[in-house]
């Protein structure tokens, strides 16, 4: 997870001072460390399996994890959430859908110059549990929302 | 009047299953108004008006010439506020056009392009998304704009007729008219409210909000392509892109939209 | 139920005198018959199977089409709307086997469906109710519509007496046969829906077993 | 070339909040096409943001994250005028940098 990349995977990383700023910001941010994307994270097709090729071990639910996103989406390509951690140093903030094909939306490394608050939009093939997963102290916590995929048009 | 009232209660006798439903029924609609208030902060339409921009600005066509002194209405060009006084009477064509049938001319007179395949090609074509980035971008010069229609022009007032005449026009095998779902308020199709288009209330509620970026799709839609696809879901053949028929409808509900301010481009489901 | 089957058999004689003309919306002008035939005209073109013959009228909507009429009080278009309505009464192809209902597992199917007969819809495809798009059916679906009223505990409530079961299947199949311009397609009349599909949607409605009348 | 994205920084009492739209298909592989083929995946793998030169945010993202994406994040510190660039690159190796000034 946390190897650095090589220069040939990474299309923006190519060039040599790109890769001068990489390293130098890796110099003064030793916890945030440029990973390679997890493919096997992000191809896992189940929670325990998503969990797993990331290392979350034992995850716990925590009211210090907060996912807001709306009780009902319109429509599920686009269903915006947002995850903010009142854990003290968060490093990482995921987003999980338990019922998509991939279980893994989207994986935020959180340095010391960002809050760990995040944004984005997710696309859900139904109605499912959507989890947001923050890693504190190597420890994980949770916080879950069953998000109601529903039908807004004619549907024709 | 009587009898048909009495076939509607027979239908609605002892149906109306009542409060619970109606609670619950609430609770989905604030479900829902809260997801499109998360939508509303960061609006792709943005990326839409931007590629908008950059073509209008582009020299393109047989005379390399860029859309900048194009004559939306309010002068050659003018951007700024157009797209609020759309549909209106153009002297030099002699017809009532929208923003997209105006684009068209522009095309066609300053760059010398053949607009016929971009009438033909299918929306989601290459041609119709650069009509549809263009239209984003103007309307979104109006953005926070009254709208301002006018019908003193003896060919805009008949182009309001029409499109009133259009939208009680039944038809098809579903006997759909735009009415048929837009011509009442407070109803749902499954949980998109309809607002009555009809109504200087209504109406507004529509056209201000098209352009609008379709979340359903990833799609830009403009009222074209909007109008196409209410008549397609209405079981009718297409309507030609920039037809009377289609500028009418838009002359009936900008018309009505009467200082409302616009709100384009929008986000919709 | 009785009363409204007995009226809707006397309507056509109420209904014979003075229809035509009779306070027909005046739409102003440049908008007379021949400019909006000619716009119609020039302003669409066929697509898939959605073809201009689509645009062509029968009486029903050719009537509809006027809202002064379609939802006037004077009398006269009270008369016609009665006229309509006896006519579309007239079309109802009652169930060929006297079977009433079908399963309500492929009616709830039916109901959620709201595809077919649009220009990018495939001829000889099973078409769908649309019936959630306008009601309430089943608790368990949220997202209905409500342009039509709720037919949550249909058959709870009307039980499933010949009746109910006469006047929920004409309804089905042709809806303007009850009330002129109603908003509802007419199913049967129309050729949307199969003969089998009305009555796996009567089942979902009527059967004590549908969750409709849990 | 990918088009380019909307980037919009504003700093308050010493945060920057960094709100970025990206134009991107986010193809799922899941999909087919009218022929019934299946749409091969095409989605942006990895986002970074840099605030004036240094790396503050990183993700890493997978295909069911909605087409069109759009991203807001939260930097300690950060004053008007300061750059924020923003970067995404793709599975199929394209990359798009963009950036903007805080207001």
């Amino acid at each position: 997870m946390t190897t650095l990349p090589t220069t040939s995977r990474r299309g923006f990383l190519r060039g040599a001072s790109a890769l001068g700023l990489a390293v130098s910001a890796l110099a003064a941010l030793p916890r945030l460390a440029l990973a390679a994307w997890n493919k096997a994270a992000f191809d896992a097709k189940a929670l325990p399996d998503a969990y797993k090729a990331m290392g979350v071990e034992n995850p716990t639910a925590s009211a210090d994890v907060q996912l807001i996103a709306s009780d009902i989406a319109e429509n599920g390509a686009v269903v915006p959430v947002q995850a903010i951690s009142k854990i003290p140093n968060t490093t990482q903030i995921s987003f999980l859908v338990e019922k998509n094909p991939n279980t893994l939306a989207a994986l935020f490394d959180i340095g010391p110059d960002m809050l760990p608050d995040v944004t984005t939009r997710l696309k859900m093939g139904q109605t499912s549990n959507v989890i947001a997963l923050v890693k504190a102290d190597g420890k994980y916590f949770t916080a879950t929302k069953e998000i109601k995929v529903t039908l807004g048009g004619c549907g024709g | 009047m009587r009898l048909r009232l009495i076939a509607c209660l027979a239908l609605t006798a002892g149906l109306a299953a009542g409060g619970a439903a109606r609670a619950e029924n609430d609770q989905s609609i604030e479900g829902i108004e809260k997801y499109r208030e998360a939508l509303r902060d960061g609006n792709p339409a943005e990326l839409f008006e931007a590629q908008g921009e950059e073509l209008w600005k582009k020299p393109d066509g047989p005379k390399k010439a860029s859309l900048e002194k194009c004559d939306l209405g309010l002068g050659a060009g003018v951007v700024k506020g157009a797209y609020a006084q759309l549909p209106r009477y153009f002297k030099d064509t002699d017809r009532v056009q929208d923003a997209e049938s105006r684009l068209l001319t522009c095309k066609e007179k300053l760059q010398g392009i053949d607009v016929g395949p971009i009438i033909k090609a299918p929306f989601g074509s290459h041609e119709k998304d650069d009509m549809n980035a263009l239209v984003t971008y103007i309307s979104g010069q109006s953005k926070g704009m009254p709208v301002k229609v006018s019908l003193s022009h003896p060919k805009e007032k008949a182009m309001f007729n029409l499109g009133k005449r259009m939208f009680y026009y039944e038809g098809g095998p579903y006997d759909f008219a735009c009415a048929t779902c837009h011509g009442q308020s407070g109803a749902r199709i499954r949980l998109q409210e309809l607002p009555a288009l009809a109504t200087t209330k209504g109406a507004p509620v529509g056209w201000t909000s098209w352009p609008a970026y379709r979340v359903s799709a990833g799609q830009m839609w403009g009222m074209q392509w909007r109008l196409a696809d209410c008549f397609r879901q209405q079981r009718f053949p297409e309507p030609n892109y920039t037809s009377d028929a289609t500028i009418a409808l838009s002359m009936f509900m900008s018309a009505l939209s009467k200082d409302a301010k616009m709100d384009t481009p929008g986000i919709k489901r | 139920m009785k009363n409204i089957v007995k009226l809707v058999a006397l309507l056509p004689l109420l209904a014979a005198p003075a229809l035509a003309g009779s306070n027909a919306t005046d739409w102003g002008k440049g908008a007379g018959d021949a400019a909006f035939s000619a716009m119609l005209k020039n302003s669409f073109h066929d697509k898939g199977i959605a073809t201009l013959s689509r645009l062509k009228q029968d009486a029903t909507q050719a009537f509809c089409s006027d809202p002064a009429r379609a939802t006037g009080a004077s009398k006269a278009a009270v008369a016609a709307r009665a006229k309509i309505e006896a006519e579309n009464l007239a079309t109802i192809k009652w169930p060929t086997d006297g079977k009433w209902l079908g399963d309500w597992k492929a009616g709830e199917k039916i109901a959620q469906s709201g595809r077919g007969m649009t220009s990018s819809d495939k001829a000889g495809e099973a078409n769908g109710g649309n019936c959630y798009n306008c009601h309430q059916i089943s608790k368990a679906e949220i997202a209905y519509g409500t342009i039509g009223p709720s037919l949550h505990n249909y058959g709870k409530t009307r039980g499933n007496s010949e009746e109910t079961m006469r006047y929920t299947w004409g309804k089905i199949y042709n809806a303007k046969a009850y009330n002129a311009c109603s908003n509802m397609p007419r199913a049967g009349h129309m050729g949307i829906l199969t003969e089998a599909q009305i009555r796996d949607l009567m089942a979902l409605l009527l059967d004590p077993a549908s969750p409709v009348n849990q | 070339m990918p088009n380019p994205m909307k980037i919009r920084a504003t700093a308050k009492d010493g945060v920057t909040e960094v709100k970025v739209l990206m134009n991107h298909e986010m193809e799922t592989g899941f999909r087919k096409d009218s022929s019934g083929a299946v749409i091969p995946a095409w989605f942006i793998t990895d986002v970074t943001a840099k605030l004036k030169d240094k790396v503050v945010m990183q993700a890493q993202w997978g295909a069911s994250v909605s087409k069109n994406p759009f991203l807001a994040f939260k930097i300690k510190g950060g004053a008007a005028g300061d750059k924020v660039v923003v970067t995404w690159t793709d599975n199929k190796g394209e990359t798009r940098t963009d950036e903007t000034t805080i207001a």
